[in-house]
């Protein structure tokens, strides 16, 4: 996880983290390397539109899920 | 074996297509992409089975390890129908969650309904699931729904919407077979969608004696992932869907207690 | 089901060929010629199944009737390798007669030796089939002996020099299936020549029961003759045999009577 | 069967039938319209080779079997 | 059989009493009344089976005939505890009216709780079978509550507060026995109150054999008033009953595919 | 459980005693002696078992140890009808001399014939016991012969004048149960002398399910010897045994796979 | 059932009837020749406490269930 | 076994043995405590009548083989 000199506190994927403060989704998941093809976002709870990642901005104590697809029967 | 060649285009008349929720599958048999020991036997097991349609499971990514773990690294989704599931959820709000995270990676409207009731067993709660399945349909989901043998739930999810009702055979990853092959069939007889057969098929005579009681598909994963020989079982249960469902097609000849002979009484020697 | 032949090739490399006698089969799956309604179903069905070789019977020419009733108007010997067989002996004197006959042919040195000992069951009567076994072989037949589920028999079939064992399954006719896997496990387990299970099998799920326990081989007849629809049951059968041969082969999962979950446990949401 | 003026009394196959005097093996197949390479002969429970029928000549009282292949288990 | 007489003794100590809702059974053979040819042969084969607890349905007087159907006019009340059921009962709401008329006859609290689904199958319809059981229990009812074999189910009916659950063996009237051992052996070793197996039971095997699962007890009726001889029959299930439930607690020998001897293989002459 | 006693008048009129070659056993239920932990368990279990007829092996003194192994200190030969077999016999002729042994010790003329054809299955050797049945009965012995489950052996045993045919269920000490009820059936069906089913009864209901088939009676050993529990086993299986018995007489329900009503469907509220 | 000259009609286990105008439950069971310890009374779908049955009288229109306990599993 | 100055070399069930001259099957019993009743003798192959053992006596290079009933299914 990069971490910048202001950024705020975020639960990611149920662990507490460190983001740059006013980054976009988009850019999350940029700085995680994730394509954003790959991956679902849940933001509090909320299940986000692709096609807008860059248009919702974090904030502080926001949760934030980044789920895909893996193997499973 | 390339008497298999030559008759495939006879048999392809011998039997039609499996339809669920208005996607026609090339194949009856559904497999499952858990378990298995690396992703290069996983897909050359899932294409020797002859599957088109495959289930996969909604989780976290694990922003510790590498990416390589996500399945779509993997699998081609041009290749193969993605069919998510909600295994692992244990309340109808939890599966409808991740019904909606599924959806939401865009591939289809489909979702394999599971809410367990119960963390030894993983035996489904047919209550919670009914509920859940009721939210889905209503959401416009086409809902598969994992439920038990019980010919009044499997009705009733029939009822709410479901595109295909899907009780197990045995408890997931027993291998223990058609347990019940009575409640299996009166489900088959008495419901209008399809019913495919979910969990518990061991080896190749589980899947063929599934597929004779008349069910539309079976969906499978340990049976291939926890084989000796995941490819070659593959290739086995391809044939034992086969053969149990052109079997039931053919209609079996009447079994007797007493013994009948093959060749011919008269026309013997002095 | 296209996805059959493209992995066809692949598949080929998973078993190796029948061998009885010296002599390569194409299949596991050996068919008897008789009971079905037409000639025209019976050679429809027979190459379906994809067997290529055949049993027939000895019988007099009916001097009163059309000589169509011969087998070889309708069975190309070019096309399939014919066995014939000594049904209907009840002593050893008469199925060496028939197994003479039968040579005298000249189509080649096998015979499928059948002494019964029961008209009501059509059980083999061991004694004599020992005996007759050993008279044959005697005289340079290759002798493919039907028996019984006994391991001593079987073993003294071997000792006798036949160079296939032929336990039933169950009565011939009876379409019971395996009604005793532990015995037949147990000759195959013991003996050197191929062991063929024959008679007995009822469906496609029952040939694939029989192969799954390791034998190199199944004979059938009734089970195809006696179908609603005989040349679908063929292609069922086909599809049965290689099932329950690769089934084997892949080494099947562990059954266990508890669940194990074939989605991953971890990574799920808060 | 055909009957001449002069013939013999067999068992043919079970039943009792006149078969012409001398009349060689092959000589009864082609009355029979039976096909050599079809038929095997029993003569008085003795197995002919099918390239010498013609040598074997039918007496009175002889029992002859002539069978062939038919569908079977 | 005097032997049966002189063990009595020593045998009453491998057995505890069956204890359902604070009731003590002197058997675990719960049988049912309906269906006999004649009261008389009720009675007999219902004193045969050993049985101290019986069930009864509640239903209209038939004013336009004699009284005499009327149970009571047959079976005396201070011989047998009188179970009533709800049977023919296919909402929650049906079932705890009947259940109220029951207990307005006076005998006892107790009621088996049948809600049906489908009148096909006589399947329980399990989630109105929860509902009034969670009803019935509140106003003071003790619950036996008949059901499928679905553990989910079971536990859930043990928190309403059931004093018993009854899983079925297999259809009402149908004869086939246990048809899922893994389940009912599943719902005993999770559940706390008494598990009693109701409805499916054809013959003694089929009574010993669930008694062998470790369960409390069995509920029947068309096996014994079904037979050809119901008296018979009635002895032959008070064995059977005793058999798997000391067979049970005495712990079978291990089963294995090998044989071993039973003489000893030392001590053989030259 | 005093209702066992109260009924037990009327229970034996429901059955006769079995009688083999002129003798009359009280019990269906044969029991061998060995394997048992202790001489005190082993008389405490039969003593339970209520059997009175019990098998006994002849093997050499062995003149290092104390003579307390010899089987007659321990069993008395007033209270148990002796019945020597020729256990660990792999010949006709060894089995023909264990036999003379057997009678000279002078109690009865009776013999278990016992040839063993294989070390590992412990299956009998049909021929040589064929052989050395035909060589005993002809010196008088009233031969009781062990055999597989072959209805032409079976027959031609009868017909060496043996007072018994003993099939065996499966292998001796395997505790697999009937595995071919089909075929003991049917030699029961054939055979006018006593069948006994001999070897393989690992628990009640395998006793049970075996005199269900309408066999004449059981013989076991190992299901009591190596049960946890004895003496507790013993009781059970006099119970199976009498229970699979009475339900043969009985005559059970016939079984279907559809659901019927055991309480009446007329006379509901509205 | 005995008719007199006043009576009042209800719904007697599932059939129309007439009984006695203000007759009580006990009469009725009486009139019936049944023995009350053997019914269980439903009066308009509320049950009956056994011992008070003559308090209840029967009016026109009511709903009447006469219940007993017959053979069943 | 007891032994004593003069002796004949027997096979006594299995395993060589010195055995009394002269001695009878009666004596050879009693020197190893066996009661008769509980013991079938084979002499050289032949079976000896329990009530005659004292006729038969033990001689050099005789097979003795002593056999009882023991524990068996």
């Amino acid at each position: 996880m990069n971490t910048t000199k202001t950024t705020v506190g975020v639960q990611l994927n149920g662990k507490p983290a460190e983001v740059e403060d006013g980054a976009s989704v988009s850019g999350l998941l940029e700085s995680l390397d994730l394509h954003p093809g790959m991956v679902v976002v849940e933001l509090n709870r909320e299940i986000l539109p692709r096609d807008r990642y860059e248009e919702f901005t974090i904030g502080e104590g926001d949760t934030i899920e980044l789920v895909h697809f893996v193997g499973g029967g | 074996m390339t008497e298999v060649d030559t008759v495939q285009g006879a048999e392809d008349a011998l039997d039609t297509r499996l339809v669920v929720g208005g996607h026609t599958l090339a194949s009856r048999l559904i497999v499952g992409t858990g378990k298995y020991a690396t992703n290069e036997v996983m897909i050359d097991a899932i294409r020797a089975s002859g599957a088109d349609m495959v289930t996969v499971a909604v989780r976290r990514i694990d922003l510790d390890r590498t990416q390589e773990e996500g399945i779509l690294h993997h699998l081609d989704p041009e290749e193969f129908f993605l069919l998510a599931n909600t295994a692992g959820c244990y309340t109808a709000e939890d599966a409808v969650r991740y019904a909606r995270l599924a959806r939401a990676a865009g591939f289809n409207e489909f979702v394999k309904l599971e809410v367990i009731g119960d963390e030894q067993t993983l035996l489904p709660d047919v209550q919670a699931t009914l509920e859940a399945a009721k939210t889905l349909t209503a959401e416009g989901f086409k809902v598969m729904a994992y439920t038990n043998d019980d010919l009044i739930t499997a009705l009733r999810l029939e009822d709410a919407g479901c595109v295909a009702v899907m009780p197990l055979a045995s408890p997931i990853g027993s291998g223990l077979g058609v347990v019940n092959p009575y409640f299996i069939r009166e489900i088959k007889r008495r419901l209008e969608v399809p019913v495919i057969v979910d969990a518990g098929v061991g080896t190749a005579s589980d899947a063929c004696v599934t597929m004779e009681q008349g069910v539309d598909g079976v969906l499978m994963n340990t049976a291939l992932a926890a084989a000796d020989d995941p490819v070659r079982m593959a290739h086995a249960m391809r044939h034992a869907i086969r053969a149990g469902r052109l079997a039931y097609l053919a209609g079996r000849m009447p079994s007797r207690e007493i013994a009948v002979p093959s060749s011919p009484t008269r026309g013997m020697l002095d």
